[in-house]
């Protein structure tokens, strides 16, 4: 080192000279003797120079990430499993703070301001779609359809799930590494149900194929596709008379205007988290929940590290502390049923600041907005030449365009020149003939924007 | 601040943030929403200064933590900077061309933790360590199935030393567990090894130095003995501090390994996560990658999602790419000398710490045989303290926070040694700050002799109080406020 | 945290930030430092930390504060995110074609506020409202130059109740001040001010409503008698929030006004600033203005410089834009009919504090006579307490900081009311909050009856304890830690 | 309103009735009766549409600032006054604080932590300039030149105030604002001494002017122009043999490097505070500070609130409260030498950041890098055709450009359409002849970015 680094205390004085002295060693050499010679690195580490400036750090940060162009520059109609909502300043005010960045596994006592925040993410989880029990957060969406249908095979002691035919193949894919191969004992096997032309679960197909092999029926309201299910109770009852669990997968900015999954008799629901306050970040945002009745069968089987409410040895004070921590994959080891390890607990903390300050209404206005914004969308596309959507369909935020004359790559090619990002070309996915894009409208869409799309559109596809 | 849950601030009419009206759309009755959620009604100013007290209320490294297996190192500001400004408004589906500023990060730090641990590719998908673990696990899988293999190799070996994620996830993806047990020296013999090695065999997956801080010199044998009878090796790098810059996962013959980006280097941990596991392997391994992986094409990048066989997703998209910028951040800020450096001070703070709690009355080593100087961290036990004076690791743990000593780490489960903790001082924490620690712990330990009760009631200095509900009873626990209010109000 | 001075960590050798190596230039040894300066030595993370902890013992907004004259506003943190964000890295006196967007925002506000105020024109150049009273001195100064009468003209008066940065600045600038006593119906008489005024006045400079809550019925003939003498009116808004929307400064025949932006337009009040005093004047006082001013051609936005009239710069460039960005936003959310609000809201919830307090033991109002409804603030006393028990209203406030309730606004000099304080309720804080204040405070009075000792010692729940060095005496004042060395170590 | 306000707890609910009621009023217009009929505005205000939503108040505002484009898009060379200095991340963050954001006067012992910061502030500005008094800080550098000639003033009993023949402007011009106008009777008469070929003070010229009805001699080092005084202690000599005060304008963070005003007998020093890790936010980061022996004399005129360091009632404990506050405008009212209110004391906190966060050697090193950078782009300026820098005088961060052909306005527009902001335009000004700018070169510029400068230079001048 040719100066002190000021991320290294014992880098600068003469702290290092101290300790050798004090353990008695030569040099910090001595210190490795447990590692065999002829497993140590011959020569120094090839890598780019040192930026231990951070004037100079900052600078290099800059100019790579420069050659990004972002959703802010550009207008977006990107969504398929990350949103661009509207992140309220006070989530990442609330994120940004150095105590919650900064803490790893304190007791309840020392870290009980966020073992207070992980609860009310958990209890305003449950208050949205009316389960009484929920789970500290996983990775993404894919990763709570997995875990969830995972549970539903060790309640149910069966290994076959119904799924809808069209299905975000992101989330699709991540639910088929958690259901293991073909070749191996405990894999569990995939169905797919038909979607019918109303872009609904075809009633017929689940109930033919809802027998008692059957451990989970999972579907999404919104689908992927965007399509409200107009009666999800029918679709859980199907489930239940099968004995099999009833898993929904919701979007949680519409449970303002929908009926929550605990209503009408889901069993487990799951859904993402990144709309809940959190960036899009590349990618980077995701996070999902899942949620259940508190009852037994479902709580002893949660892969998630969970938090409870506790009094303690103060009269009336509330604590916070982590419950059935030895059947998470930390206690259960080879004998875990399923794993966990860091999460997207950070973000949790920004989601239970958004759904604190939305409350009720704000649900209900968002949810009214979003569907008014890309009610209006779709309606102008689809008057277009060329562009069709089927406005039978009660849609929610996402929704289908199809395009006779143009394949997508073009017509995206084309709108990027005009500083707009295209839907998401779907083009060749299940339940899909011909070229088509699956847009995004969210809050964060003006009228002006919708306006500015379909002029675009209009001359792309002239 | 008594700060109330946030969960009954509601029927006030309040606001804590509007949108626009829309006009209600119409939708079949069965699925509209017939109740309203029962969420809070606070203003916008309420929800801020809420978390923010919540905030206040919570430790993370505002005091000293030394919080063994975990590496605590300084969380750059610039990093989370960079990422808030130049990240969030991505997209993971945007057009490449779009996307070149975030895909040359990841090229580049792949090859920088390519010359790191001696791999051919980096992946940043897995959301964690465990995440890893689960690929590499996934990985298995589909390199065994590519050769006809997967039905007969349906085991994977690991240590008792291990940490819990390599046998879940191996678990988890299907596979059978075959735990080794540490045997005097303080690590599973070859012995043990060769009598469970063997046409089964799909993996060994296995961490080195253990928590115990001792490293297993035999691995390289290890290595050769799994890869003779057809197995894969995993190298989990989770104690990687001690090591860097001076072993490298690919030289020792290892398959592939893991770096905790959020561990090791230097992005921050937010009470758990988002993280990244970056998971690295070998050439044989690469087709087998998650998808989509970053290409180099002349000048440009793309992602690549045509890779037939591929493990497909362990998660949506390509990664916590924000994590992975401060990552990259810290790691070319520190260079080759200062990742040398780190690992120098690490072991020497370490075992400068090993020294003074030695000293320490009723403190005692895992593995007291071993005398020589141990790698990053190192387990100790309190047992004698708990036998002389009834006071547990526990209890002194709590009571250390009321010095601003983040509770600190005991063990992994299973505790092999009694009573245990394990400190690990890391680069970034001064001499001072060190000495700190063990003068507060050597103060708990003297209270736990001459005064037990301060010890036994603590803290005494915290936002609350201990817990006293049965968690893990299930008319006890309530993981919602509307649990609880149905389990204990009603 | 028990939290050291930062200056006595010096002699570590630790670096907090690094730059790139130079060479030595050469220099005349008698410009070169010979012992380099007395600075910390800490990490990155030391500083940070160090920070961080002195921010947690900082109760700002943490808490409720209704402290009075300050009007506490929610500060959006949406103007702090656009602000940090795009206004920055912005020089000011790049070229105007660059800064089209905080040009349209300086004259967009502009409007804004003439449309509030009934003024022409309103400039952001004043780093405050005490800076905005200082414009006003020089804009009078000049325009009785302009007129050839500034040689006769040298008075201005205000009243005891004004703010004390009027007679302040007025006498800076070179003014005689003359200064108006109250009367019994709480603000002076008419007769008062004509026997003052005359050929020697330069201006009148008056806030109204005063912090008693008292509103002067005769304002507007105090401005035609002044105007009729020749002299200019000048409205220190400091009190606007409760008659927001209700009045406005011109139509009362006024010639200029002031606005704290950082008060009440919801700018954050930072300790201390950054702030702005948002200066607005009638036409024939604009070509006095300070300079550069914004201007609008056509659909484009220009910085004039070229006005030989302009009094020139108080401060340096054209003002806290990102504090002008803050406000603007505030101002954009509550639009007209949010200024209404707010302001019914102020002046309701300090009638319902008045209601309250006045069933306080020993707790009387400024001006007992006046039994109409006050405005958004009044001046309450605490004289009967301290009269049966010894506890002064300064030691109630300290012991309010125990409950979280900020230490509130007593008085500004010279305190007419004995024992005073002056909350001030706003329209940001709920009735919960209003009322927790108050229970607080009668609390606190009745532990002044019952056990004064507890008020006495107080604080009990504070960072530190009260102070007992005379700050006043030369011997013993130490503004800096080489001073302290000096005068209390060595 | 149409729905409650998310600012305004009292909007929603029923507190409005519940507080009328408790008062006894029929309705808010009640409680106005103080204000006569003939004061009230006739009509609700006629202002732009509430913008309640923070996701359109977010898009506004974002439209609105997208028509800047600033010193990170493009690279600049302006200083003057404002400079680009580099902001380290702990700065922001730091200043960010919602505690410290949202203080006002609190008491020493409830805003303890924001009263210490700013004693770090005042202590590490005594370090820097080697005096024991240190202000809390005034809006900007032209301000703290300003109150410190009244200081002098008010000391000496004298009116006159010799200053640098060629200053910046825009701090003369606030100069001239804070010494009144001739007409008036306590105004203090700004003359100026001429300037030396080799940029500094004319020592002649100075000893000349330097009679007995000097209340100060004020210069600074490095210059307007930067360029670097070097015997300051002869300047100081000269204003003290004539019974005046010597006050020096310093550049803060030069003060690694060049001798500190303390050491050289200057008895009062002003300077900038916004290099000392605050952004230049258009302009609204300037502020100044004003430093002197701590004598009587002096300290009873500081026009600043000041914070001394205290003892508490707990034994060995530090408390930090005002000292002096009664010779503040806010005790003095109509008596007030000079006057204080609201200054920059958020930006002091970041300012003590950067100071603690430097050291000793971050000031040695950070001065040692501006003059090399500096120096190498007046060197490649120097060589162009056209284009001449006076290479003999040593110069800090700011040095003079001469142009032989073309107009600087030219010269900038051509330099602005290739992504540069080229120096501050100061043709005209005062010890100017001909086409001049003043460029500003920082730790900030890169080689590359110098080499991107003389490259468009060269073009533009060609």
């Amino acid at each position: 080192m040719t100066k002190p680094h000021p991320w290294m205390a014992n880098s600068g004085g003469d702290a290092k000279q101290q300790m050798l002295a004090a353990v008695g060693a030569q040099d910090v050499e001595a210190l490795f003797v447990q590692v065999p010679a002829d497993h140590r690195m011959q020569r120094p580490l090839d890598l780019p120079p040192q930026l231990a400036s951070e004037v100079a750090l900052s600078r290099h940060l800059d100019d790579l990430m420069a050659k990004n162009e972002t959703c802010a520059d550009n207008l977006s109609f990107l969504g398929a499993g990350a949103w661009p909502h509207y992140v309220p300043a006070i989530c990442d005010e609330v994120v940004g703070r150095y105590e919650w960045q900064t803490s790893v596994f304190g007791a309840p006592t020392s870290d009980h301001g966020r073992n207070q925040a992980w609860f009310e993410f958990t209890s305003q989880i449950g208050a949205l779609v009316e389960m009484d029990f929920v789970g500290l957060p996983v990775y993404s969406w894919g990763c709570a359809i997995g875990h969830s249908v995972r549970m539903a095979s060790r309640i149910t002691g069966r290994k076959r799930v119904l799924i809808p035919a069209i299905m975000d193949p992101e989330r699709l894919s991540v639910l088929e590494n958690y259901c293991a191969p073909t070749e191996m004992e405990r894999h569990i096997e995939i169905v797919t149900v038909a979607i019918g032309a109303d872009g609904c679960i075809d009633r017929d197909d689940l109930r033919a194929k809802a027998d008692d092999s059957i451990a989970a029926i999972y579907f999404e309201t919104p689908s992927y596709h965007g399509v409200i299910e107009g009666n999800p109770a029918e679709l859980c009852q199907i489930a239940r008379d099968a004995g099999a669990e009833a898993i929904v997968g919701v979007d949680p900015l519409s449970l303002g205007l929908l009926e929550a999954p605990g209503a009408y008799g889901a069993t487990i629901a799951v859904g993402p988290t990144q709309p809940l306050g959190v960036h899009m970040y590349a990618g980077g945002g995701v996070g999902g929940f899942i949620a259940s009745p508190d009852e037994e069968k479902y709580a002893r089987e949660y892969n998630t590290l969970n938090v409870s409410i506790s009094q303690t040895r103060q009269q009336g004070e509330f604590g916070f502390g982590l419950t059935l921590f030895h059947q998470s994959s930390y206690g259960m080891r080879d004998e875990g049923k399923d794993w966990t390890g860091n999460s997207v607990y950070l973000w949790s903390l920004a989601n239970a600041a958004y759904m604190a300050a939305m409350g009720p209404e704000g649900f209900a206005e968002i949810g009214r907005l979003i569907m008014a914004r890309a009610g209006s969308a779709a309606q102008a596309i689809n008057a277009l030449d060329g562009a069709s959507v089927d406005l039978s369909r009660p849609i929610f935020k996402e929704f289908v365009v199809q395009f006779a004359d143009h394949d997508v790559a073009t017509i995206n090619d084309a709108l990027r020149q005009r500083g707009i990002f295209g839907g998401k070309d779907i083009t060749g996915e299940a339940g899909i003939t011909g070229a088509a894009a699956l847009f995004c409208v969210t809050e964060t869409h003006t009228p002006d924007d919708i306006d500015r799309l379909v002029t675009a559109l209009k001359e792309v596809l002239a | 601040w008594a700060e109330p849950v946030v969960c009954e601030m509601t029927g006030t009419g309040r606001r804590g943030i509007v949108f626009d009206d829309a006009p209600a759309p119409t939708l079949p009755g069965t699925a509209m929403r017939k109740v309203a959620p029962a969420l809070p009604e606070i203003t916008e100013h309420d929800a801020l200064r809420h978390y923010l007290h919540l905030s206040q209320m919570t430790m993370g490294m505002m005091g000293v933590s030394l919080f063994g297996t975990c590496t605590m190192k300084y969380n750059p500001r610039i990093g989370e900077r960079a990422a808030l400004e130049h990240l969030r408004n991505l997209h993971p589906l945007q057009d490449a061309s779009t996307l070149q500023g975030v895909l040359e990060l990841y090229d580049n730090f792949s090859d920088f933790l390519c010359e790191v641990s001696g791999m051919d590719q980096f992946v940043f998908q897995a959301g964690g360590g465990a995440d890893a673990a689960y690929t590499h696990a996934c990985v298995t899988r589909a390199y065994h199935a590519s050769r006809g293999e997967l039905q007969q190799r349906d085991q994977i070996i690991t240590t008792i030393q291990t940490h819990p994620c390599s046998p879940a996830t191996a678990n988890t993806a299907g596979f059978e567990v075959i735990t080794l047990t540490l045997e005097e020296n303080g690590y599973p013999s070859l012995e043990q090894l060769k009598s469970v090695v063997g046409p089964r065999t799909a993996a060994l997956m296995v961490n080195n130095p253990d928590d115990m801080g001792i490293y297993n010199p035999d691995i390289k044998e290890w290595v050769r003995i799994v890869h003779e009878a057809g197995g894969l090796c995993f190298y989990d790098h989770a104690n990687f501090n001690g090591v860097m810059s001076r072993l490298r996962a690919r030289e020792l013959g290892f398959d592939a390994c893991m770096y905790m980006l959020h561990k090791t280097f230097g992005a921050p941990k937010g009470g758990g996560g988002p993280a990244v596991g970056a998971y690295g392997c070998a050439e044989h391994l690469v087709p087998f990658l998650p998808s989509p992986l970053v290409v180099k094409d002349g000048d440009s990048y793309r992602l690549d999602d045509d890779r037939p066989d591929s493990i497909g997703r362990v998660r949506e998209f390509w990664g916590n790419a924000p994590q992975v910028l401060k990552a990259y951040a810290w790691a070319r800020a520190m260079g080759a000398e200062g990742l040398r450096e780190a690992a120098d001070i690490s072991v020497l703070s370490n075992n400068y710490m090993d020294k003074r709690l030695g000293e320490v009355r009723g403190v005692t080593r895992s593995n007291p045989d071993i005398t020589v100087p141990r790698m990053e961290m190192t387990r100790h036990s309190v047992e004698k303290v708990t036998q002389d004076t009834g006071i547990t690791i526990f209890e002194i743990s709590i009571r250390m926070t009321d010095f601003g000593i983040d509770a600190l780490w005991l063990s992994h489960e299973p505790w092999l040694v009694a009573e245990p903790f394990t400190p690990e001082a890391g680069e970034l924490w001064s001499k001072e700050d060190i000495d700190y620690w063990i003068d507060v712990f050597e103060h708990v330990v003297t209270e736990a002799y001459e005064n037990p009760e301060i010890v036994r009631t603590a803290p005494h200095n915290a936002p609350i109080h201990q817990l006293t509900t049965a968690l893990d009873e299930p008319d006890q626990w309530a993981t919602t406020w509307r649990a609880y209010q149905r389990k204990h109000v009603s």
